[in-house]
């Protein structure tokens, strides 16, 4: 079928005409080759003129449309959606930017024609070697799979299971619940963990759709968003465990900084210097005691343990450290407390309340260079003050509050999923603004304190975040709609160098070990070409922007 | 499903990035979205800035795509200079009333090409600009804003008192200005409530001692990020009001903590980012940061933090902070940690002020029928400080309005909420297609 | 630019022997292949005709009298052949590969685009006093012969490839294994181990690596200093002859379009050459365009977007071999322009082409602060 | 009497940043000379360094590469990758005693449509300063 472009020029009111002389153009590009008609018209957006266009491409039986009008951002999907109605494909029409780019920023009349005609006869020569595109449609599966049997996973299993949507939950350890269970209250509401958490449990273990493995780990991640396919090694079995997923939610959680890094706080080597963690077990058990078993009548809380050493502020440890207060106060009502700390995050809105009814329990000493000796059997406390004077304390119990860190298996996993680490070690979300809880791997979301410390409140918060991504973009009975403008590779070209591999940022190419060859998986593409321009051999291309179509453009700009 | 006529339909309300992320994410689940705005343009207040922390990424550039993509979603229905007048019902079937008030611009017909604003013979202070520059009775808030459709001010627009002044329509070329336009009432049925209207700033003028609105070149963190900003009304040249540009500057943090009793959050953050602001256009000029505890929480905050102090940023840590002017120059008196009085003088300070809730976040509140917290931010579900859930069922709350936070914990609630609409019914919804 | 550093390794194995080079080198591959350390050696043998050299992948001891690893010419290089050998898999046999330094190079560059696989290959080096340029061994290879030897031993690089004369890397710098003859003293010559690899075969053979080479890194460390002055002299020269518009057209429109120099390059891996492809023809319409802009355009055209698009796509793993000035028939100094250009383009990166096998070529990865000369960001 | 020169500059800009400062530009009515050609692509990543060859070698009296500031890419990390091979084209022409002043980088956000106005003219400035691409009339290449 031979070629038939329809170049229309909109005057968009005074806008271009009264800059471009439109009729200039007009018999500069009528002579062009495959160019079968020409016209202007007042204003092309409008609902007339859209009919216009509608009517022309099917009178003249056009194959191709070139419209100059405004910016493609303004209008270019406006006139696909015209080719569509028209019926020629909306990938086989260009739209030329003669407004923001020309009229609106050209003095001369002569000038602005003349740069009006070079980019309409460049968006010509662009359109003869433009391809139709179609639209794709990829089945998906809708089931889940939560790494990660803490709060996080248990909040995101929840919100996601239904009648239609199985949820797969994998723990490492032998049971659900993670950190929480550790703690008697949770800040700053100071109602009971076990409130919040034991009733979720319940309700997860009720529910037939939701399937947990305990004592289970992750053990290859394969596929793609929609597709994944799955398998997870169970403890003590000979046989990893085999299903698909569309979507894989990670809510791995982090671990307590180790406090024998830090040999200036004296843990490990001092009866009464424990981790955050030791206490919040000790106060669960609901006995807070010295080694010898007696009650503490003093005890300091060092605040920042590790923050240098890791160098990030742990968000949480303030908090925690004033709820440390009231478990002591609570249940020694005549203990001393003392903070040892630099500077007091208390971001948001309700944590300087809670803050204002705690400190009159406790002291608060701004210090640096904190030291823990033993003093005749008690725990002496050696810190500069502000003022920067020598000073010290005498107590009978030390708590550490340590920083938040990633699990020690954080880099196997993101290995397996194909995930990055960030900041810090923990795993990276897309978008630091925009994409708090999904990841460069479209499908996978990270959730909770494995990407960033956090409080438990914020961490349902993202799981409920991540379970909003996946049931909006995974319906069941609907199809998935990729992008279409896509990379592709050539099979006959590639030679196998995986130069693509490595400049792509969403790990969407891989390498056939058959053929050696790499590929791309369209699914997943988001189309910015940079493996079309990396690849040496020309082998890869991106549909829309090829090297033809570019090369036309700039053939006639440099005319 | 036959029992009670349900509605799948979702309002938001507020179009700032929490609305427009929580509009786009329903929609593409194939929820329709009603989408109201208070003012005559979207993006809210995130696109009042340059750069946002701590990666320092062009707003601009992160915002206007999603902008586009909602401009052109057929599933959202963006209804701006709106408000919520009347919420009735429950869960499942709200009745909203709306009130849309004129814009006497055809958002069809305008085609953006601003030929009306120079024939406007009315010239008026830019509120969005924080009245560093000048607007007309017909405008829009700043170039590149979407849409790029103007409105009419009718509180100063001549045609509207009564004189015979037609000179924006004389001067459209596509009969878009309609001076007939009339206020709306809209009514809708929705299933669900999303709030997300995000927040005001702490009017410095209620701490005087920092001398704002007396003393010249005592700007607000808003202001500056207009004078820093590459479509505000200086191209982002920082200078003086007597046009010098300044050597030395103080950034005051926690303005308004002690009378909001609560801390913002992100204050400090944005005072470190302001930093990079004054150095990246004024190499040589020397910066003092006058805090009282250093609040940069996460994983990126603190190498951002150290990277800032590189540039030879003075952290003071003070308290009873005050600035005052002699003839030409500011000082800023304060005491230090070991409680010596100090002072120093500079040629601009910069006030970090608090969050807090919107002005009228009390009245739609009570139009909502759900209850606020103590500060007047909406109030999570029991205690749960981070919680999307308020006090009434079916009505979430997202972003700044529930309480100061940073663009990602934002964005967080706002994709929370959508989950948790979609959770609630999603059998339901996945049934009905399924079937 | 940034010049090699001699190799840092101090222990080696001093071999007495009766030997001159090449022998030595064959004896020690026929030990290597007696004890079962080599099932077989790629090494270059001279043709029947005895008029030049292929490289032989030879399983049978007894042909490895006809070896000549020193050939006075470089017909193929190396790399093509242990990529032609070894893309499609490792293969089961241990293999060692006798090659010269550059050939060694421009194979790491191979092996980290996946052109090669060294699983089964142990690469073996010598110091290398350069190669003839095939046209002049051609003229008389009996002749060549002698001259070749006698230049060898009075080590003059005169008769060299003309980038020979410049080689600073002519000694050990990536590989397995090197046979050292420089500062050795008569009737004895080095051998070094450069990896794991290395130290496994050397065992197998039972050579233990305790001597002191001092004397030959020394050696080795002067001529590389020697050899990058004069390089760096060199490339001054040829940019004043060879560059700037006028000079570059009178040195590259004599090109022919035979894209020979492609052809023979150990780095140009792709299977169908960019610039061979459909990508670089166009429309008629095209071609009289430009025609109408020039005044006239030439036919083959796009001679030099072949050149600069091919030192776009290599110059960074360039190894300055000289097989395309071999290959070229225009006699355009077309291996001493690439390696000029290619000293430049590798040295934004600090990087050497074939240095390392962990040194990813930089075209695959990026650091946020850097480049800024190149960039005027705000 | 010769007609003034206009250099014939070609701009290749990302869809994202760029493109969009451009748009701005346009909205703001800023002046931009008209023998400036802009080429939008999606990300400076896909600017296949041949073809800044070939706009140079036809005869493009200058090239401009526009993305998104280092740390702002649509598309993670596209504007460094490009930034290498800018750098890499830069050095293959200014090795071989070519004009490499006529090819440019720079990075243009969205809201800095002033900012792409000044780059452009300052740019055609320069251009002008040097005078017409030589490699456009040569027959022998």
């Amino acid at each position: 079928m031979t070629m038939k472009i329809g170049v229309y020029i909109c005057e968009c009111g005074p806008n271009i005409s009264e800059k471009v002389d439109i009729d200039k153009v007009i018999d500069a590009v009528s002579s062009m080759s495959d160019v079968a008609v020409v016209d202007r018209y007042k204003l092309l957006c409008s609902s007339d003129g859209k009919k216009f266009l509608e009517e022309e491409i099917k009178k003249h039986g056009l194959t191709h449309l070139v419209v100059s009008a405004c910016s493609p951002k303004q209008h270019e999907k406006t006139f696909m959606e015209v080719c569509e109605n028209a019926g020629i494909n909306p990938y086989l029409f260009q739209i030329v930017n003669i407004r923001e780019q020309c009229a609106w920023i050209t003095e001369d009349k002569d000038e602005a024609t003349e740069k009006a005609i070079r980019l309409t006869k460049a968006a010509i020569r662009r359109v003869r070697y433009h391809a139709p595109l179609e639209k794709k449609e990829i089945e998906c599966n809708t089931d889940v799979l939560v790494i990660g049997g803490g709060i996080a996973g248990i909040e995101a299993s929840l919100q996601l299971v239904s009648a239609n949507r199985k949820v797969y939950l994998v723990e490492k350890t032998q049971s659900i619940g993670g950190l929480l269970t550790n703690f008697e209250k949770t800040f700053p509401d100071m109602q009971p963990s076990s409130a919040l958490i034991n009733q979720k449990i319940q309700s997860l273990n009720n529910n037939e759709n939701i399937k947990v493995f305990t004592d289970s780990e992750v053990e290859e991640v394969l596929g793609f968003f929609g597709n994944f396919e799955i398998k997870v090694k169970k403890k003590a079995e000979e046989e990893p465990i085999e299903f698909d997923v569309g979507a894989v939610v990670v809510a791995t959680g982090s671990n307590i900084f180790d406090p024998k890094k830090t040999p200036q706080y004296g843990y490990g080597k001092f009866d009464n210097v424990i981790n955050s963690l030791e206490f919040e077990k000790m106060n669960l058990s609901g006995k807070i005691s010295l080694k010898n078993g007696k009650i503490p009548k003093s005890v300091a809380i060092i605040h920042c343990v590790g923050r240098n050493e890791k160098k990030y502020c742990s968000e949480i440890c303030c908090m925690y450290s004033l709820k440390f207060v009231r478990y002591l106060t609570n249940k020694i009502p005549d203990v001393k407390v003392s903070n040892f700390y630099s500077d007091l995050c208390l971001p948001g809105k309700s944590y300087q309340k809670f803050y204002e009814q705690t400190k009159g329990n406790t002291d608060f000493v701004r210090s640096m260079d904190v030291k823990i000796t033993e003093k005749d059997g008690k725990l002496n406390i050696e810190y500069k003050d502000e003022t920067g004077k020598k000073s010290d304390l005498s107590v009978d119990m030390v708590i550490l509050s340590s920083a938040i860190e990633p699990t020690s298996d954080a880099s196997k996993l993101a290995e397996i999923i194909g995930m990055s680490q960030g900041d810090g070690g923990f795993f990276a979300e897309e978008h630091e603004k925009l994409g708090p809880v999904s990841t460069s791997t479209e499908g996978v979301y990270v959730v909770g304190s494995s990407q960033d410390p956090k409080s438990i409140s914020e961490t349902m918060v993202q799981s409920e975040a991540a379970a909003g991504e996946i049931l909006s973009s995974l319906v069941p009975g609907k199809k998935i709609e990729p992008e279409v403008k896509v990379s592709h590779i050539s099979e006959s070209l590639c030679t196998g160098c995986k130069t693509c591999l490595s400049v792509c940022s969403y790990g969407v190419i891989t390498f056939n070990e058959e053929k050696k060859i790499s590929v791309v998986n369209e699914a997943i593409c988001r189309g910015c070409g940079n493996c079309a321009a990396a690849c040496p051999s020309g082998a890869a291309t991106i549909k829309h922007f090829t090297f033809d179509q570019i090369y036309q453009e700039l053939m006639e700009a440099v005319k | 499903m036959g029992e009670k006529k349900q509605h799948t339909d979702v309002l938001v309300i507020g179009a700032g990035i929490a609305g427009i992320e929580a509009s786009l994410l329903l929609s593409k689940s194939g929820r329709r979205v009603h989408l109201v705005e208070k003012t005559s343009y979207t993006g809210g207040s995130v696109i009042k800035f340059e750069e946002v922390f701590s990666n320092m990424e062009c707003s601009t550039c992160m915002v206007s795509p999603v902008q586009q993509e909602l401009l052109q979603d057929k599933n959202i229905n963006l209804l701006m200079l709106a408000e919520v007048e009347e919420v009735k019902g429950s869960l499942g079937n709200f009745t909203v009333k709306i009130r849309k008030k004129a814009r006497y611009v055809d958002l069809q017909n305008c085609i953006g090409c601003n030929a009306c604003f120079d024939p406007c013979p009315v010239s008026l202070k830019n509120e969005f600009e924080e009245g560093l520059s000048e607007r007309k009775a017909i405008y829009v808030p700043c170039a590149g804003a979407l849409p790029n459709v103007p409105m009419i001010d009718t509180e100063h627009c001549l045609h509207f008192k009564g004189k015979s002044c037609n000179a924006c329509q004389e001067a459209c070329a596509f009969e878009a200005i309609d001076f007939k336009q009339k206020d709306e009432s809209i009514e809708l049925g929705v299933e669900a409530i999303i709030v997300a209207t995000g927040y005001d700033i702490f009017d410095s003028k209620k701490t005087p001692k920092y001398g704002y609105g007396k003393i010249d070149d005592v700007y607000t963190a808003m202001e500056f990020e207009r004078l820093y900003a590459s479509n505000g009304p200086t191209e982002g040249q920082i200078f003086l009001k007597n046009g010098k540009t300044p050597k030395s500057a103080a950034i005051i943090h926690c303005v308004g903590r002690d009378e909001k009793g609560y801390c913002s959050a992100v204050c400090c953050l944005y005072s470190l980012k302001f930093n990079h602001y004054l150095k990246s256009k004024i190499p040589e000029i020397k910066i003092s940061e006058f805090y009282t505890d250093l609040c940069i929480p996460g994983k990126s905050h603190q190498k951002f933090y150290e990277k800032m102090k590189e540039t030879g940023t003075q952290m003071i840590r003070a308290n009873v902070v005050e600035v005052t002017k002699s003839g030409k120059e500011i000082t800023v008196n304060y005491k230090d940690e070991n409680g010596k009085k100090s002072n120093l003088l500079v040629d601009m300070v910069i006030l970090a002020p608090a969050i807090e809730p919107k002005s009228d976040a009390s009245e739609l509140a009570k139009i909502l029928g759900v209850s606020l917290d103590e500060y007047g931010f909406f109030k999570g579900e029991n205690q749960d400080v981070f919680s999307v859930v308020t006090s009434k069922p079916g009505i979430f709350a997202a972003g700044c309005c529930q309480g100061p936070k940073n663009i990602q914990n934002s964005v967080s609630q706002a994709n929370a909420a959508v989950g948790k609409i979609l959770s609630a019914t999603k059998t339901k919804m996945e049934g009905d297609i399924t079937a | 630019m940034s010049k090699v550093e001699g190799t840092p390794i101090t222990k080696g194995a001093i071999i007495s022997t009766k030997l001159n080079t090449n022998e030595s080198i064959i004896e020690f591959l026929k030990k290597a292949m007696d004890k079962k350390v080599f099932d077989a050696v790629l090494v270059p043998v001279r043709v029947p005709a005895g008029d030049s050299f292929a490289y032989v992948l030879i399983e049978d001891k007894s042909l490895l009298k006809d070896a000549a690893p020193l050939s006075p010419i470089m017909s193929v290089q190396g790399a093509k052949a242990i990529s032609g050998m070894t893309k499609l898999g490792k293969g089961n046999m241990k293999i060692g590969a006798v090659m010269r330094p550059c050939e060694i190079r421009a194979t790491v560059e191979l092996t980290k685009i996946n052109q090669t696989n060294l699983e089964n290959i142990t690469l073996i080096s010598m110091d290398c006093p350069g190669v003839m340029p095939i046209s002049d061994f051609l003229k008389d290879p009996e002749k060549s012969m002698k001259i070749y030897e006698d230049a060898v031993k009075r080590s003059d690089d005169k008769i060299m490839r003309p980038v020979c004369q410049i080689c600073d890397k002519s000694s050990m710098v990536s590989g397995d294994l090197h046979i050292g003859t420089l500062g050795a003293k008569k009737g004895t010559f080095f051998i070094v181990s450069n990896s794991q690899k290395g130290n496994e075969v050397m065992n197998k053979l039972g050579i233990e690596l305790k001597d002191n080479v001092d004397d030959w890194r020394n050696k080795v460390q002067d001529v590389f200093e020697e050899k990058h002055k004069k390089r760096e002299k060199s490339h001054k020269d040829l940019k004043a002859k060879t560059t700037g518009l006028d000079n570059l057209i009178n040195t590259f429109s004599k090109c022919i379009n035979c894209h020979n120099c492609m052809k023979v390059c150990p780095i140009c891996y792709c299977r169908l050459c960019y610039f061979d492809s459909d990508k670089v023809k166009h429309t008629s319409e095209d071609y009289l365009d430009q025609a109408e802009r020039k005044g006239s355009i030439r036919f083959l055209p796009d001679t030099l977007l072949f050149h600069m698009g091919r030192m776009m796509h290599m110059s960074l793993s360039c190894v300055s071999c000289g097989s395309c000035e071999d290959a070229c028939p225009m006699s355009i100094p077309v291996a001493q322009i690439f390696s000029m250009v290619a000293d430049e383009t590798q040295d934004l990166f600090d990087y050497v082409s074939g240095r390392s096998l962990d040194e990813p070529i930089p075209l695959v990865g990026y650091k946020e602060d850097e480049l800024h000369e190149m960039e005027d960001a705000k | 009497m010769a007609e003034e020169f206009k250099p014939r500059i070609v701009g290749f800009l990302c869809n994202w940043c760029s493109y969009a400062g451009a748009d701005l530009a346009g909205t703001s009515k800023l002046k931009i000379p008209s023998s400036f050609t802009p080429i939008r692509v999606m990300c400076t990543s896909r600017i296949d360094p041949v073809l800044v060859e070939t706009a140079f070698l036809r005869g493009a009296d200058g090239v401009l590469v526009a993305g998104c500031h280092p740390g702002d890419c649509h598309y993670e990390e596209g504007n460094y990758y490009a930034r290498r091979r800018f750098a890499v084209l830069k050095k293959v022409v200014e090795g071989l005693g070519l004009e490499s002043e006529r090819l440019r980088l720079s990075w243009v956000s969205a809201s800095e449509g002033q900012r792409f106005a000044d780059v452009v003219n300052e740019f055609n400035e320069k251009i002008k300063k040097m005078g017409a691409n030589p490699l456009r009339k040569k027959t022998s290449l």
